[in-house]
């Protein structure tokens, strides 16, 4: 399975790219799985996923958990808090 | 519903009155603007400049979100029409980041339409916030208050 | 705190845009317009055509009925500004009868004063309403629900 | 005792005047008292004021109800319960 990976704000700053193209292995079923593979892959990407309460995920544009199965999504997105205004 | 995503500085005023005269039999209209101010509060009083503000977001999912939200409003309120504009890129203090607009015969059904969308999109819609002061440059954080603000809305789910 | 009182239509989004410039450091304006429909509900579904609106009010107490809501705004929420322009006299369906608009640091802060000035408006501030259409023309009568919806307000007295 | 009386909406159709300079007897203490006086000067003000629940009062421009005191108030507004747009 490929899937399109993209990322956010400071987490696309710390991984060092903004969008790549991945094909995890056959044992990654959920986004958990797939990140603990994701943080073997570079020291950005392991330093990027180093506090995972302060990382946001949305799968094929919807915001998800981390334990959601990945299934035959297409587009996986991982960046931190929203924020908008200061008002 | 209309929702449009620009780089281009907003119009809030002529955004308005357009919203106004196509909906001219609406009884009521509330909106809300949000402006870039010149400061950042760091808590116990103390704030630092802000000479421009940076908005990175998610081409694709930030248009969705946004509608998301638009059609939950209008299943929970009677509305004519709702309107929302957001900027993204980088803006200056004084600027409109975001145009609310929310047309109901009744005025309770536009002001609650209209602060849940605020809400909702403050916590769900995919915008990063960068600032830059004169010396530096960095990610804004995410505050507690907004979760606590769009939770609100899940008791009458 | 502004206070208008007009015979002169009110153009919503030239006011806003002047609000919003001389408070371009609150980092919300949350507003409200009111707009005269082309129709009036009769009940059940019904519905008679409005031609015209005519709203007499009382001179001199009126200002200070607006004064006295909008200061009572301001003691209960943080507002940086707010703005009450009140149109009186003949008008057309489509044309705006009330702009509220309320300045905060905080959103919250300024959707609720938005909402209370205009709660407290529709039944305190000393406004009567005449409907003219093609036949006829009688004044409108009060509505209950205005009053319950003031009275929420008295809770956080 | 001089106090400026006046009438707004269909109060004012009704009494016929929207505005009249009155002197009351000195047993006219309360608002009500007074509506009381007022409904003996004419039919037209006795027809305003058949139905006391459709009568609201501003006393020196500040809203009060029937049982308030006039005491030296220099000015007494009667109208309809008020309406402003139909939002």
């Amino acid at each position: 399975m490929s899937i399109t990976v993209l990322y956010f704000a400071w987490v696309k700053e710390k991984v060092g790219i903004g969008e790549e193209q991945l094909s995890p292995p056959d044992n990654v079923k959920t986004i958990s799985d797939f990140i603990a593979w994701l943080e073997t892959q570079s020291p950005g990407h392991a330093s990027a996923f180093s506090d995972k309460s302060q990382i946001r995920i949305a799968l094929d544009q919807l915001h998800v958990p981390f334990d959601t199965d990945i299934g035959d999504a297409k587009e996986i997105a991982f960046f931190p808090p929203v924020t908008g205004g200061a008002w | 519903m209309v929702i449009k995503l620009q780089s281009e500085p907003i119009n809030a005023g002529e955004e308005i009155n357009t919203f106004l005269a196509s909906n001219s039999n609406s009884g009521g209209v509330a909106t809300f603007v949000g402006q870039v101010r010149d400061f950042q509060e760091q808590g116990a009083g103390e704030s630092t400049c802000v000479s421009a503000l940076e908005l990175e977001h998610y081409p694709g999912m930030t248009e969705k979100e946004l509608e998301r939200i638009s059609a939950e409003a209008q299943k929970r309120w009677t509305l004519d029409a709702a309107l929302v504009i957001h900027r993204h890129g980088r803006m200056n203090p004084g600027d409109a980041i975001v145009l609310v607009c929310a047309a109901a015969a009744h005025r309770g059904d536009s002001f609650s339409a209209c602060e849940f969308i605020m809400d909702r999109l403050k916590t769900q819609a995919p915008f990063w916030k960068r600032e830059h002061s004169s010396t530096d440059s960095s990610w804004v954080v995410a505050r507690e208050r907004d979760d606590a603000r769009a939770k609100r809305w899940e008791k009458v789910d």
